[in-house]
């Protein structure tokens, strides 16, 4: 279903084939030690190791790659590329595949992809977060009343700890366009 | 195969004889090593016979056994003799002559090896009075033979057999070609024998003789009673030797009358050096070193090196001790050589699990090695062998 | 007359240089064996027992042959050969000239050595202040520390300072300044400038004012050593002892990785129970602090768990080594399997790897060994460590994921680091300085099919420092080394040393035993004609044995696969088949020998009148080398044929050579390894295979990088250097699939091609291919046939290859010295090795038959004949198979070149005939006598 | 190169070792290996290792050379104890010389205690060249067991 699915996507994207090729190029001399998997610090949360998402990198199983989410629970950390014997770019790779993922729109990772989307726009327009707005437009952008209701105690937790503030301070906009702008010129060469 | 040879005239020693008379005849073999009388004395030697009428002084059975043959066999076969030899060897004369194989003193390419249930032996003093008690110089030989094959015995004849034979665990051929199996035989009217090899199967077919015989109903029950009856002996002899050798001191006695004439090793089997090492420069003192001796115990008795002697022979034969008894034979002071030899030498052949003369093929046990064995020897726990 | 002796230079007293310096010595030329540390033996010295057997046995090193030229004794001891000349503790000054006429300046550290080269270090940050003295200090270096410009002048006032390290940017005075007023102080005072990247321009602008040079921050250990080594060596340069030697061994070895180097993830040095696998040595060692238990370096309790961590700064790009250093591996097998053992409260041996490097001669074994043993392999890489705070007695909880990514942890008392090794800053220096050329990581690169040869004529290199090496492998190439010195000296016209004390004694006024000077050399491939062109050129005849119609053996199928062994090859048979001193057998086998060893007449007869025994010629030889090779294993049971698509490898190479495989369109490859190899019925590694894989699917993928190509492997054997190989296959694209054995890869042959499936051990999926060929690589067979052994009284090993008197002190030899055997025969290699045991092969025949006449040692057994019962008694015992009957005299003898001397035949001796001088009964007892005796 | 007899470096003026009165001081003939244990014996004197002065040492090429014959007279000339020490198996210069002493002290083990000569007093061990420590601990180890034991006979009387 979802190999289907997926490889269609991806037939119609040759940009996106190419990408996913260069990080198969980034990862070749991976030589599955499983440092990565072993000291990643999400690897308990993640439905695949990172070892187990590069070697399907490696065997161009891209349906085994974009059926798992683990690539979405990279927390960026670096200690994976840091600890890496073959000094791979892993935790590049793994951003690399989430921006393959976003421009893939694929249904499953629409959550994700919304928060993401959500959190970046907050950035552009403050130059910073404001947590409040930001998961209120994440809320509306994903369309669906379970998202919201799913928060909802850590909601109540959080305001009990003065944690979350039902207004919404003033802000002047921020100066980070022209960064965003910069960056997106820069994707897109 | 085994064939049956019927008793002539009564007389073992009769019938032996013809047999190796057919021997020579037919020209399966081209000589003989039987005990013979040496000038009608009552003293038996191995004598290489090649004339067929040379038997009537041989005693192929008999309570006299002054030289073992083995040694004998080993100079007829030291090189090739071109001929084939027929030897008629009791058990622990096989066993000299298998240990002096593997030392390379002889080879069996020229012999055939005829062994026999063995009629034991008397001491010498026992002997030259059984002798004398017989007619024509000799014992009564036959009544011998009808005494020690008929039941376990370590008296036969009313003479004590020689301390050697009483404690003696393999009175029964074993690697030979020819086995002659008297034990619990029905001796006046046949001798059972058994080729052992193809050498002896050819050898008794070239006498006509055919599988017509069989091993004596009783013989194996008689064997084992009486090697049960010969362990229960050297057990008794090892706790008398412990008792007389078990401390240094009481070494010190049990050797006090040796003089180093070096009978003992002269008449051993297995001592087959061309050279005995104390014969050497190797124990050539200087006059200060006997002095220091003396120094250092106020005094020190010569000729010295007489227990040094023993041990070392017991060091060297430790292992090859065919436990004949020819050295206490042959020891003008009365010492028990034997009796000491075979008790020590039974502890030497268990730890090494060897048996000399059982197999041709069982290698020296010192010449040998495996990388991992004894280890329990090795350190300075308390594992170790005592 | 002595400026005529051929002399060498040596570098590097570790084995590989006390190898090649007593090869050199052996064959009668002098040779300056020097060393920087204060005794021999290197990195040898410190390990009790080495792999593949649990045992030492260095002492086996020693010449079995003119014997009272060395003391008998051993090397942990010291070396002592009357031929070579041992200088410890010395520094190498300089090194100039060519081949026949070197140059060499060197000085001993006692003698105006490091210790008169004090320097002092100037900088405001204690912690810079701190490493330089650390460093420096361990080179042997006087050191004293300034935290500033002012101190810094008041030391030089009263210090006579050789050299002064200085931060440019301090507090107070500035480097500049103090440069000034230093050379006011102290005009020869050598001054480097120590700077931030940023302040570079400022350093090069105080070189115009004096200084000699600058080192960047963060400073790298080895640019500083290198920078205070140039001073005291300028420094120093007058006091230095100067000598002419004809040709140079570099034997320097190679260094560890500092664990707490860099991020230092296993925390060595900060959690207690964590050490270095040298420092486990030490610890096994019952001389090590730790007495006869193996005790926690910390409590002191005894040690129950113990893990091994494989790839410690090695194979690691993050750490600068992308190679693998060889050893390791088996160095872990080996004190797994002891510690498991020796101590039976280790109850838990553990070893985590990457892949089991188990490529040498028995070590595959050895490891299957350790396995049986109880210790654990565990291919998994841990990622760091954390002092296990919370766990009673400070274990150290270990985490690790399997293939299948389960998450494991267990508890150790002891992690043993297996740190990679790498070029050491002595080296780094001489390869600059000599402009020899390296690879890419600082090893000194050997010149093509010339395996102990460097850039520089005249400068040989063997052991390590031409990437990391077992001794097998370093032993083996000091040998091909030496015989490269010998030829250089032979090149100059240098003599031999002459003896004057060998006519005096009198044993041997009484013989003197000279061997046929000739050779035999048994098989005409690549290792038996390198073998006879390197005798026949030193002088000696020699005999070249082919069973075949042509020489070549393998390297005729497997020239085009290695780069430039066609042309090689074609040398070589050209140089082989022109020489006036080879004569070649072909189609020739040898049928029987007769005569004693090294007065050989082997008579050689066509191979198919072999059983006529009159047919042949006889050859007289003094030495004889095996060099019959080896084959592709067969198939051990029958298998689908090329129509399937099923190649061996030799069957693949020679479809590639051919170009006959048509990769318009992308194929799809399967490489199947140890194939009937590393199980039973074929328990060793055949070592070629790996590489020879990784170079096929290279070309597969050239041939066009679309094609599939998956290499099923059980452990990737590239050692060293062929690391890189690896590396590269996986960045061309070639996909590595690791199976266990009992869980290979199924082949199902179809009428075109073959299906292959399998389960991929990380994705869990069960994978297939329809494969256009499936690559079967078997490995390496032995030749050599146990008639021809025994014909020369050697022997083949449980694997059908040459039983050498030793495999890792003696790897070209049979107990008799004078039967030598190279190339595959031996044990599967590479044509490098190949060549290398060659050439080794060849030293040693050069080696005895340039002495044609021995003499034998003093200690000699002897038989007196007239107690000789000719029992053969010591014959068994013997073990160098030195004693005989003679058959004409019909008396035992001794063959004074192969008896050792040990006396073992005199205590097996029960009459005295078999003796020793001094080592027998009589002596004997006037010793005992005496020590009985001696005042307590 | 001939055996050499150690001499231990403190000499006490007494000629004979006192057997009774105050304390019995054992004399001990060690013959050691010349490639293995003589170098862990140097070894333990260059690290300044102490072990009792009552172990001479008589330095043998090999294990494999030490004669059932050396052992016996060592003891009828009144040693109190025997020691044969050489390489740890695999070690021996000579390959295999170890491993046929072994068998010969075996040998020895089965004759000499039948005569009240205490198989403890003989012994066996391996002690490799960087052993040191192990020599000196088997040295004051084997010295203590033989006080312990007590003189042998054969230093009482002369027995040879």
């Amino acid at each position: 279903m979802h190999l289907t699915d997926i490889r269609e996507k991806l037939a119609a994207r040759p940009d996106l084939t190419r990408h996913l090729a260069q990080v198969k190029e980034q990862m070749a001399t991976c030589i599955q030690c499983g440092t990565c998997s072993s000291s990643c610090p999400n690897a308990g949360f993640m439905d695949m190791t990172p070892r187990r998402m590069w070697r399907a990198v490696l065997t161009d199983r891209v349906d085994m790659v974009f059926s798992s989410q683990t690539f979405m629970l990279c927390a960026s950390c670096y200690v994976c590329t840091l600890r890496c014997p073959r000094g791979l770019p892993l935790t590049d790779a793994m951003a690399e595949l989430k921006q393959v993922a976003f421009a893939l729109d694929l249904d499953r990772f629409r959550r994700s992809t919304r928060f993401y989307r959500a959190f970046m726009d907050n950035i552009r327009q403050y130059g910073r977060v404001r947590e409040t707005e930001m998961m209120a437009r994440y809320f509306l952008a994903v369309k669906d009343p379970r998202v919201p209701m799913s928060y909802t105690g850590m909601g109540i937790k959080l305001m009990a700890k003065h944690k979350l503030h039902p207004h919404f301070p003033t802000l002047g906009p921020g100066r980070l366009g022209p960064l965003f702008e910069r960056a997106t010129q820069q994707q897109e060469q | 195969m085994i064939a049956s040879i019927q008793t002539k005239n009564q007389s073992i020693t009769r019938t032996l004889q013809d047999f190796f008379a057919d021997l020579l005849k037919t020209g399966a073999v081209d000589a003989v090593l039987v005990p013979s009388r040496i000038s009608k004395s009552p003293y038996v030697k191995p004598c290489l016979i090649t004339s067929a009428d040379q038997m009537d002084q041989t005693v192929p059975l008999g309570p006299g056994f002054f030289v073992n043959a083995g040694p004998m066999v080993s100079r007829l076969t030291r090189t090739r003799a071109d001929a084939t030899i027929g030897v008629w060897l009791r058990p622990c004369e096989v066993r000299a002559f298998v240990e002096l194989t593997k030392l390379r003193q002889g080879g069996r390419q020229d012999v055939i090896i005829l062994s026999m249930d063995c009629p034991m032996a008397l001491s010498r003093k026992d002997y030259e009075d059984w002798a004398a008690q017989g007619e024509g110089g000799l014992g009564d030989v036959d009544k011998w033979i009808h005494t020690v094959y008929q039941k376990p015995v370590t008296k036969a004849d009313a003479w004590p057999v020689a301390r050697a034979c009483q404690v003696c665990e393999s009175p029964y051929p074993v690697n030979a070609d020819v086995s002659v199996m008297l034990m619990g035989a029905d001796l006046d009217k046949e001798i059972p024998v058994r080729a052992d090899t193809e050498k002896g199967e050819k050898l008794l077919a070239a006498l006509d003789l055919t599988d017509n015989g069989q091993e004596p109903a009783q013989r194996k029950a008689m064997l084992a009673d009486l090697t049960a009856d010969r362990t229960a002996a050297f057990q008794a002899m090892d706790e008398e030797m412990l008792v007389r050798t078990g401390s240094i001191d009481a070494l010190n006695r049990f050797f006090s009358a040796c003089v180093n004439c070096y009978n003992c090793r002269s008449v051993c089997p297995v001592c087959y050096c061309k050279e005995c090492v104390f014969n050497t420069d190797a124990v050539a003192y200087a006059p200060a070193q006997y002095l220091s001796w003396a120094d250092k115990w106020g005094q020190v008795p010569m000729p010295n090196d007489t227990v040094f002697f023993h041990l070392t022979r017991l060091a060297h034969i430790g292992c090859t001790c065919v436990g004949c008894g020819q050295c206490t034979l042959a020891c003008p002071s009365q010492i028990p050589v034997a009796d000491l030899f075979i008790s020590v030498t039974r502890n030497v052949r268990k730890a090494f699990d060897y048996v000399p003369g059982r197999d041709d093929a069982e290698a020296l046990p010192l010449s040998v090695f495996q990388e991992s064995e004894f280890t329990d020897i090795v350190g300075m726990g308390n594992k170790e062998v005592t | 007359m002595t400026d005529q002796i051929g002399k060498t230079l040596v570098i590097g007293g570790g084995i590989s240089g006390i190898r090649a310096s007593l090869d050199l010595a052996q064959a009668g030329f002098q040779v300056i064996l020097m060393e920087q540390a204060d005794r021999v033996g290197g990195l040898l010295s410190q390990l009790d027992t080495q792999f593949p057997t649990s045992t030492c046995g260095m002492c086996r090193m020693l010449p079995m042959m003119d014997r009272d030229h060395v003391d008998p004794q051993c090397l942990r001891r010291g070396l002592a050969h009357d031929n070579i000349e041992i200088c410890v503790s010395t520094d190498l000054i300089s090194l100039t000239g060519e081949p026949g006429h070197f140059t060499v300046s060197f000085i001993a550290q006692t003698d105006g050595g490091r210790q008169e080269c004090p320097v002092l270090v100037v900088d405001d940050e204690k912690i810079v202040r701190d490493s330089m003295k650390e460093w420096l200090r361990e080179e042997g270096y006087p050191v004293q520390t300034a935290e500033s410009a002012a101190t810094a002048l008041e030391l030089l006032k009263t210090g006579n300072f050789k050299a002064m390290l200085t931060d440019i940017k301090m507090p107070g005075m500035d480097g500049v300044t103090l440069l000034t007023r230093a050379k006011e102080i102290q005009p020869d005072l050598a001054v480097v400038m120590m700077t931030a990247y940023a302040a570079v321009d400022t350093a090069v602008e105080a070189m115009k004012q004096g200084a000699l040079d600058y080192l960047v921050k963060p400073f790298d250990p080895d640019a500083v050593l290198l920078m205070v080594d140039r001073i005291y060596k300028d420094a120093v340069a007058q006091n230095a002892r100067i000598d002419t030697v004809d040709a140079v061994i570099l034997a320097t070895g190679a260094t560890f990785f500092h664990p707490d180097q860099g991020i230092n993830a296993y925390g060595y040095g900060r959690i207690p129970g964590v050490v270095t696998n040298l420092e486990f040595e030490r610890m096994l060692s019952h001389a090590g602090p730790g007495g006869m238990d193996l005790t926690h370096p910390v409590t002191g309790r005894p040690v129950t768990r113990i893990a091994w961590f494989q790839c410690v700064g090695s194979r690691d790009i993050q750490t600068g080594t992308p190679f693998c250093s060889a050893t390791c591996c088996m160095i872990s097998v080996k004190q797994s399997l002891l510690a498991k053992t020796m101590y039976p409260h280790v109850t838990e041996a553990c070893v985590f790897y990457m892949d089991l490097r188990t490529w040498g001669k028995a070590s595959d074994a050895y490891a299957r060994q350790a396995e049986a043993a109880g210790v654990r392999f565990v291919r998994a890489r841990v990622h760091s460590l954390a002092p296990g705070l919370k766990e009673p007695d400070g274990a150290i909880p270990v985490v690790w994921m399997d293939p299948s990514g389960e998450r494991n942890q267990s508890l150790f008392d002891l992690v043993v680091l297996a740190p990679g090794q790498h070029p050491d800053a002595f080296l780094t220096g001489f390869v600059k300085d000599q402009e020899l050329t390296a690879d890419d990581w600082g090893f000194v690169r050997p010149e093509p099919f010339l395996p102990a040869h460097t850039s520089r004529p005249g400068i040989f290199a063997c052991g390590s420092a031409t990437g990391p090496k077992d001794i097998h492998d370093s032993v083996t190439g000091a040998t091909a080394a030496a015989l490269s010195a010998m030829q250089v000296m032979a090149g100059a016209g240098r003599h031999l040393v002459q003896n004057s004390e060998q006519t005096e004694s009198p044993v041997q006024q009484a013989a003197g035993i000279s061997l046929f000077p000739g050779a035999l050399v048994i098989g005409g491939g690549i290792a038996g004609m390198t073998a006879a062109l390197a005798i026949a050129d030193q002088g000696f005849e020699v005999d070249l044995v082919e069973k075949t119609d042509h020489l070549g053996g393998n390297l005729v199928w497997l020239k085009k696969g290695i780069q430039g062994a066609d042309d090689f090859l074609e040398q070589q048979m050209a140089a082989v088949q022109a020489h006036d001193r080879i004569r070649i057998h072909t189609r020739n086998c040898a049928a029987e020998t007769t005569g004693r060893p090294g007065r050989w007449i082997t008579r050689l007869t066509p191979v198919e009148d072999a059983v006529d025994q009159s047919a042949g010629v006889p050859v007289r030889h003094g030495v004889v080398v095996l060099a019959v090779g080896g084959v592709e294993a067969g198939p051990d049971a029958p298998e689908p044929d090329q129509k399937s698509g099923f190649y061996t490898q030799q069957q693949f190479q020679q479809l590639l050579d051919g170009n006959d495989i048509d990769s318009g369109s992308p194929l799809q490859v399967a490489l199947f390894q140890c194939h009937g190899s590393r199980e039973p019925g074929r328990e060793y590694c055949s070592r070629v295979c790996c590489p020879r894989s990784l170079d096929q699917a290279m070309q597969l993928k050239s041939l066009n990088p679309d094609t599939r190509v998956v290499i099923f492997y059980r452990d990737m054997m590239t050692p060293g250097l062929t690391e890189a190989d690896y590396t590269e296959a996986r960045k061309k694209g070639v996909v590595f699939v690791p199976y266990e054995p009992g869980n290979a890869p199924n082949l199902a042959a179809e009428d075109t091609g073959c299906k292959v499936t399998w389960t991929d051990p990380i994705l869990g999926r069960a994978m297939e291919m329809d494969a256009d060929y499936v690559i079967l690589a078997k490995g390496i067979r032995s030749g050599l046939s146990k008639d021809l052994a025994h014909m020369f009284e050697a022997d083949l090993d449980g694997s059908g290859f040459f039983d050498q008197a030793d495999i890792k002190w003696r790897p070209v030899e049979a107990m008799d010295p004078r039967v030598l055997a190279c190339g595959i025969c031996l044990e599967p290699g590479s044509l490098a090795l190949t060549l290398a045991s060659a050439r080794a092969a060849a030293a040693k025949a050069v080696s005895l038959l340039g002495r044609q006449t021995f003499f034998p040692s003093q200690d000699t057994a002897r038989v007196r004949s007239a107690f000789c019962s000719l029992c053969r008694i010591c014959i068994d015992a013997c073990p160098f198979n030195a004693r005989f009957i003679d058959p004409e005299t019909r008396t035992l003898k001794v063959d004074p070149l192969a008896c050792q001397g040990c006396g073992i035949c005199a205590a097996a001796c029960p009459s005295g005939a078999a003796v020793v001088a001094g080592r027998s009964l009589a002596p004997m007892m006037k010793t005992i006598h005496a020590a009985l005796n001696a005042p307590l | 190169m001939t055996q050499t007899v150690m001499e231990p470096s403190q000499a006490s003026p007494a000629k004979n070792p006192s057997l009774a009165g105050d304390a019995f001081e054992p004399v001990l003939i060690a013959f050691v290996c010349n490639w293995c244990t003589y170098t862990a014996a140097d070894l333990a004197g260059t690290s300044r290792l102490t072990y009792p002065d009552n172990v001479r040492l008589v330095r043998v090429m090999c294990t494999g050379m030490v004669d059932p014959q050396y052992v016996i007279k060592a003891f009828l000339e009144g040693a109190d104890a025997v020691l044969v020490s050489g390489c740890h198996p695999g070690d021996c210069h000579y390959i295999n010389g170890n491993y046929k002493a072994r068998r010969r002290i075996l040998l020895l083990k089965q004759i000499l205690p039948r005569f009240g000569i205490d198989a403890k007093r003989l012994r066996l061990t391996w002690i490799g060249a960087s052993d040191g420590i192990e020599f000196a601990q088997t040295m004051t180890r084997f010295v203590k067991d033989i006080k312990e034991i007590g003189p042998c006979q054969a230093r009482l009387q002369p027995v040879i």
